[in-house]
């Protein structure tokens, strides 16, 4: 068998190990069992785009075994567990084991004292077998059991502390909101098997260019539904309010699942899609709207958050309204790009995050904490290369990825000019945020942090854990700075759409949109430089944090909850209440009532009296003779 | 079957008449020989003052029971207690109906004879058993149910003995029987059988080494302990009637009944010589009470069930496949 | 020579098993249920009996046999449950037992 | 005069009111007697319709086995206060309505048989052991060895339910799990 169908099976025995196991495994052994599995999956996935490099067709393929046939009007298509490497998968595997190696062996320092340690690593490992048969999957069928694998892992680690009714009702949050973009999905697929009778990947994406017609309404609603699942899993307008509260898993759930990698999944998909998505401009359209909105409203939302982490998530949305808009406008690759960026250094923000909360004895109130530049310089330094490539500040590699998208916006056919400006002000606000941030947590004198010394010394008795923690943390650090120098050929995938892109691409530009991209994030943090002074020099014990209304409307991510509460939840339970004893159930329950009469004549009947039987067995045959004989 | 009276069933009922009317002295003096016999052979004298050697010993006998008062217990089951022994006499005298004593002499010539027999000697258990029950107290009870157990089981092993010797003979009338016999008695083929058959006869018949339900020494007298006068009398005709039947069957089915060899049949009359057979085995019977102890219950059924058992299983198994084969 | 009408047994045999029948329905007592099932027992011999012979075969007879041995295997079965439940009890009452009801 | 049939219908009779003594005797014994009485009527019966062998096998396993085997019952339980205890109400109640099911049903089945025509009368021709055998043994062969392990289970059964046990107590808190 080739090293790509091996590829998502090492982590599975590493999960059913550790999950049959579970406690008796000390943590040395748990540990080295779910590393040493994500380490021969990142070989072997270095291996794999190294020959995927070298070889002629762009493409490796493994077929393990056929699972079902699907059977239509139109034919047959059989279902086969069959994995497909091409480079948008590539990319995607390199950064799915990649940072998911190192975030694993972070995850293994930061979890050390959890009693549940291999249990958090099972999940761990098969949240990474789902990832890679989602991105790996030949077909639609099992790229969905993918999609569903990973909001499985998600709910069980983001509730993993699931003693806290907070996390639980964070774990079910994220599981029925995604579980709509979810069901959009499925019914996307049914539509689409409907229509093409076909559902690998490549096959669709021939027979959707042969048989559709661009704007074609089968390819409109087919592409609106995938991008229902896509918004779902990528927290997107309107279904991103699962991910802030996403926030309560431990914090290496936070950067593996809802910053590098599963949040991107959407992404993945319209990617991976797009020749559906070309053939229907209208949602590209929308697509780039949705990105562009969830960009500017995660951007605001951030500006007012007090919580370390939950910023970092709003700035997860905003940054995947970028990819969202990248790929709306067409610039796929653009978009493929920033994705793996983004990874790279949203992993490294919320790891040193995570470093910083576990140094300050998980305090990650923003408010209470300040000055750690002196106290934490390493972290610190680490926590600025990845707001600086949050920013992108010339260089880095989130500069590389934004700058592509944002130039392909304003001659894009399917985004414009409009959206140019909502992305150029969507880079201005997170550099407002990110210099927030910075400020309120590494300057200025230390609030409420006291215990931090206290804490200090036992890092350092335990200096194993301290590797373990700043290793991966250096080797991201490293990636954010220079990732942006990786040249991704995706060619090969998007040449279709390339192709349809040639003809159109000749809009005139003015000549001032790259400096105006370019000097946006100056002009925030000169802006916050002034602006939020009082965070930067503040010495007092306390700062006072905004409690104005607007403050709290975006502080509450403006007010999406409070909208779903009133507008969805509260009428669905109000109807849940009408209907307590339901009404289908009381017709079904006829039948049962029914039943049970029966029963109870014939219990009757069963009265264990031996001579009763035999009087019945003799009116029986009084009945049955007389029928015969007269 | 006919109709009408005919000289044939008048000569039937007589002969009937003749034979009962002999049979029962014979039992009653039986009981004479008995003790004669077990007198000599215990080197003393037994009963000899009534009549020429104390013949008419068992007519005074019977003339004291005649006497007693013939008493019912109050606290039993009358009607099973007068019942009881009269079952087993009639059972025994029925079964002599299908003995054939001579070529001429029979009551019937039933083509189910040997069953009769069996069935009349499984019907004498009766007897025994609602005499246990009817007395209604705890001796006669344990010899009832020592009866029913022994006689039941027992019957078992007689009746598979004597199917050798339907098997060899083809028949189940005791005439076609003895006359197959003419060239040679079954007791050469058959001799386990025969062996069989006088155990299970001893045993049907409550003859010691068998008289388990009257063991007179643990169970005062079993089954008719609450017995006396012409009830007792009954019973004790019953047994030596018994003792007769088993006797006069095995001269039937293994020695030929009435045919003697060549040069002996023409010494005596059929009737004699069978007379003189059976009168063998009756002194054999006695023999055997005399010289023999008593077993306990446990080992009497054990050795029916383990070794009769298989033994009369084997014999027929044995006689099947040997007349199979031609042999016999 | 007169001889018997089939009908005759065959009704011989009915009112033999509805007599047997009526006990079985009628007594509580266990032992009493079966010497009535031996009565219906032996009322369908008849029946085969008398049919047999009126066809001159002697598969009655064989059907005869094998209620027969039946009879037998009941009987042994239904006396030591009958002990078993004389023990348990100390009662024969068919209607003690009536407890495992549907 | 008397006839086969006369003889017939008396020993019909004869097995009728003794099956009537059975099913109403209070007496265990004697009840016991009577169908012994009975199996003895039917035996005649058996003879007179000329199946000699199947009259000796009912007097000799029937009533000399079978129903010995019962009466051996009763002796050891000492069922006859047992019987008294619960012996039938003779209410009207009780006997009414068996009585008048069985009669519809006697009646059911005396019109059946007489409206199916059976015209056949019993051939006074003897059908002996041999005739059984070579059919028992021939066509019949299954049967009987089907018969003998019936026979074989019954032994086994019988033997197991009424092996005495120590612990049997006559607690009426009789559980599941009990062994019989």
């Amino acid at each position: 068998m080739s090293l790509l169908a091996l590829l998502p099976f090492y982590p599975l025995i590493s999960f059913l190990i550790l999950i049959s196991f579970g406690k008796k495994l000390s943590w040395q052994l748990a540990s080295t069992i779910s590393i040493g599995a994500m380490l021969l999956s990142a070989g072997s996935s270095a291996v794999l785009i190294n020959q995927l490099g070298n070889s002629e067709s762009q493409l490796i393929t493994a077929h393990l075994w056929s699972w079902f046939s699907l059977t239509t009007t139109q034919g047959s298509a059989t279902i086969n567990v069959a994995f497909y490497l091409d480079a948008l998968s590539a990319v995607m595997i390199a950064v799915v084991t990649g940072v998911g190696l190192l975030i694993h062996i972070y995850a293994a320092a930061y979890m050390k004292s959890d009693e549940n340690f291999s249990r958090f690593m099972a999940y761990m490992n098969l949240f990474i077998v789902a990832m890679l048969i989602l991105v790996l999957a030949d077909n639609l069928v099992l790229l969905y059991l993918g999609w569903e694998g990973v909001g499985l892992c998600s709910f069980l680690l983001i509730g993993f502390w699931y003693q806290e009714k907070a996390n639980v009702l964070a774990a079910r949050k994220a599981f029925i909101v995604t579980r709509i973009g979810d069901t959009s999905m499925a019914i996307g697929l049914f539509l689409l098997f409907k229509s093409l009778a076909q559902l690998t990947i490549v096959d669709v994406n021939q027979a959707a260019q042969l048989s559709w017609k661009i704007g074609d309404a089968d390819a409109y609603w087919i592409a609106l539904l995938l991008l229902g699942g896509a918004v779902g899993k990528s927290a997107q307008l309107p279904l991103q309010t699962w991910l802030p509260d996403a926030m309560a898993g431990p914090t290496p759930v936070s950067a593996l699942i809802h910053a590098a990698t599963m949040v991107t999944a959407g992404v993945y998909l319209i990617a991976r899609m797009h020749e559906v998505f070309l053939l229907a401009p209208e949602v590209m359209t929308y697509t780039a709207w949705l990105g562009a909105l969830t960009l500017l409203l995660a951007g605001v939302a951030a500006l007012a958050q007090h919580d370390i982490k939950r910023v970092l998530a709003y700035s997860t949305m905003s940054q995947i309204g970028y990819m969202m808009l990248a790929l709306g406008a067409g610039a796929w690759s653009a978009g493929v790009f920033h994705l793996m960026t983004h990874a790279f250094f949203k992993a490294l923000l919320f790891l040193t995050a995570g470093s910083v909360i576990l140094a300050l004895h998980h305090q990650q109130n923003l408010f209470k904490m300040g000055g750690l530049f002196k106290k934490l310089p390493v972290e610190s330094l680490l926590f600025i290369i990845g707001l600086y490539c949050l920013v992108a500040l010339p260089g880095s590699s989130g500069f590389f990825s934004k700058e592509a998208i944002i130039a392909e916006l304003w001659s894009s056919p399917t985004a414009g000019q409009g959206l140019w400006y909502c992305a150029i002000l969507g880079a201005l606000l997170t550099s407002i945020y990110s210099c927030r941030l910075f400020f309120l947590a590494f300057l200025g004198k230390a609030r409420g942090n006291s215990n931090l010394e206290q804490h200090q010394d036992g890092h350092q008795e335990n200096s194993s854990q301290g590797h373990l923690l700043r290793l991966p943390l250096i080797l991201l650090a490293l990636l954010s700075l220079f990732g942006g120098l990786i040249s991704l050929d995706l060619s090969s995938v998007f040449s279709s759409a390339i192709a349809t892109q040639a003809q159109t691409n000749f809009i005139n530009e003015p000549s001032w949109l790259h400096t105006v991209a370019i000097v946006t994030p100056f002009i925030g943090i000169v802006f916050s430089w002034f602006y939020f002074k009082s965070y930067r020099e503040n010495s007092c014990d306390n700062i006072k944090s905004s409690t104005g209304a607007i403050s709290t409307f975006c502080k509450s991510g403006l007010g999406f909850d409070r909208l779903y509460q009133y507008v969805l939840v509260r009428p669905y339970c109000c109807i849940a209440k009408i209907n307590r004893r339901d009404i289908i159930d009381q017709v079904l329950m006829l039948s049962a009532w029914y039943t049970k009469l029966w029963y109870e004549v014939l219990s009757a009947s069963q009265n264990g009296s031996l001579r009763w039987y035999a009087a019945v067995i003799g009116i029986g045959v009084v009945g049955l003779a007389g029928v015969v004989a007269l | 079957m006919n109709t009408e009276i005919s000289a044939d069933m008048i000569w039937k009922l007589l002969e009937i008449g003749v034979i009962i009317s002999l049979l029962i002295p014979i039992a009653a003096m039986l009981v004479w020989v008995e003790r004669r016999l077990i007198g000599i052979w215990q080197d003393r004298h037994g009963p000899n003052r009534v009549g020429p050697g104390g013949v008419l010993q068992s007519l005074a006998d019977l003339l004291k029971i005649l006497g007693k008062e013939d008493w019912t217990p109050p606290f039993s089951d009358k009607k099973l207690f007068i019942l009881a022994p009269v079952i087993g006499a009639v059972a025994v005298l029925m079964s002599f109906a299908v003995v054939p004593f001579s070529p001429d002499i029979g009551v019937s010539d039933l083509n189910i004879g040997l069953l009769f027999f069996l069935a009349m000697a499984s019907l004498a258990v009766y007897s025994v058993v609602l005499a246990g029950w009817a007395s209604n107290s705890k001796y006669a009870l344990l010899g009832g149910m020592r009866a029913a157990a022994q006689t039941v089981s027992y019957e078992v092993f007689m009746g598979l003995s004597v199917m050798g010797v339907v098997l060899l003979t083809g028949s189940f009338n005791l005439r076609e029987i003895v006359l197959a016999q003419t060239d040679g008695w079954l007791i050469q083929s058959q001799f386990i059988g025969f062996i069989i058959f006088l155990i299970a006869g001893i045993a049907e018949s409550h003859r010691l080494p068998f008289d388990l339900p009257e063991a007179e020494t643990e169970l005062t007298a079993g089954f008719h302990t609450e017995y006396s006068g012409l009830k007792f009398a009954l019973f004790f005709l019953g047994e030596y009637l018994g003792v007769t039947l088993i006797s006069a069957m095995s001269v039937v089915l293994f020695f030929g009944g009435w045919l003697m060899p060549a040069p002996l049949d023409a010494l005596l009359p059929p009737l004699v010589w069978f007379i003189i057979k059976v009168l063998f085995f009756v002194v054999f019977f006695i023999l055997l009470r005399t010289s023999l102890p008593r077993p306990r219950f446990d080992q009497l059924l054990a050795f029916g069930w383990k070794v009769m058992l298989p033994l009369a299983l084997l014999n027929l198994l044995a006689t099947a496949a040997l007349k199979l084969g031609g042999i016999l | 020579m007169t001889t018997i009408a089939l009908t005759h047994v065959l009704i011989l045999a009915s009112i033999l098993f509805v007599i047997g029948f009526v006990g079985v329905i009628v007594r509580k007592n266990t032992l009493f249920m079966l010497m009535s099932l031996e009565v219906m027992l032996n009322a369908v011999g008849v029946a085969f009996i008398g049919a047999g012979s009126a066809w001159q075969q002697a598969d009655g007879q064989v059907m005869f046999i094998l209620i027969l041995t039946l009879a037998a295997a009941e009987v042994a079965v239904g006396l030591a449950l009958l002990i078993n439940m004389q023990r348990r009890y100390r009662s024969l009452d068919i209607d003690i037992l009536a407890r495992m009801r549907g | 005069m008397i006839t086969i049939n006369t003889l017939f219908y008396l020993s019909g009779l004869l097995a009728i009111v003794a099956s009537i003594k059975v099913v109403t005797g209070k007496q265990t014994i004697h009840a016991l007697l009577y169908l012994v009485v009975s199996l003895l009527a039917v035996a005649v019966c058996f003879y007179l319709m000329g199946a000699p062998f199947a009259a000796g096998l009912e007097v000799i396993v029937y009533a000399g086995a079978i129903l010995v085997l019962f009466v051996f019952a009763v002796m050891m339980f000492g069922l006859a206060q047992d019987e008294h205890l619960h012996a039938p109400k003779h209410g009207a109640g009780q006997w009414l309505g068996p009585i008048f099911l069985s009669v519809l049903l006697l009646l059911v089945l005396i019109i059946a048989i007489s409206n199916s025509e059976i015209q056949q009368v019993l051939i006074p021709k003897v059908i002996d052991a041999k005739d059984v055998g070579i059919l028992l043994y021939g066509p019949y062969l299954l049967a009987v060895e089907i018969a003998s392990f019936l026979l074989l289970a019954g032994l086994v059964s019988g033997y197991h339910y009424a092996k005495p046990r120590q612990a049997m107590q006559s607690d009426d808190n009789f559980q599941v799990g009990d062994e019989i």
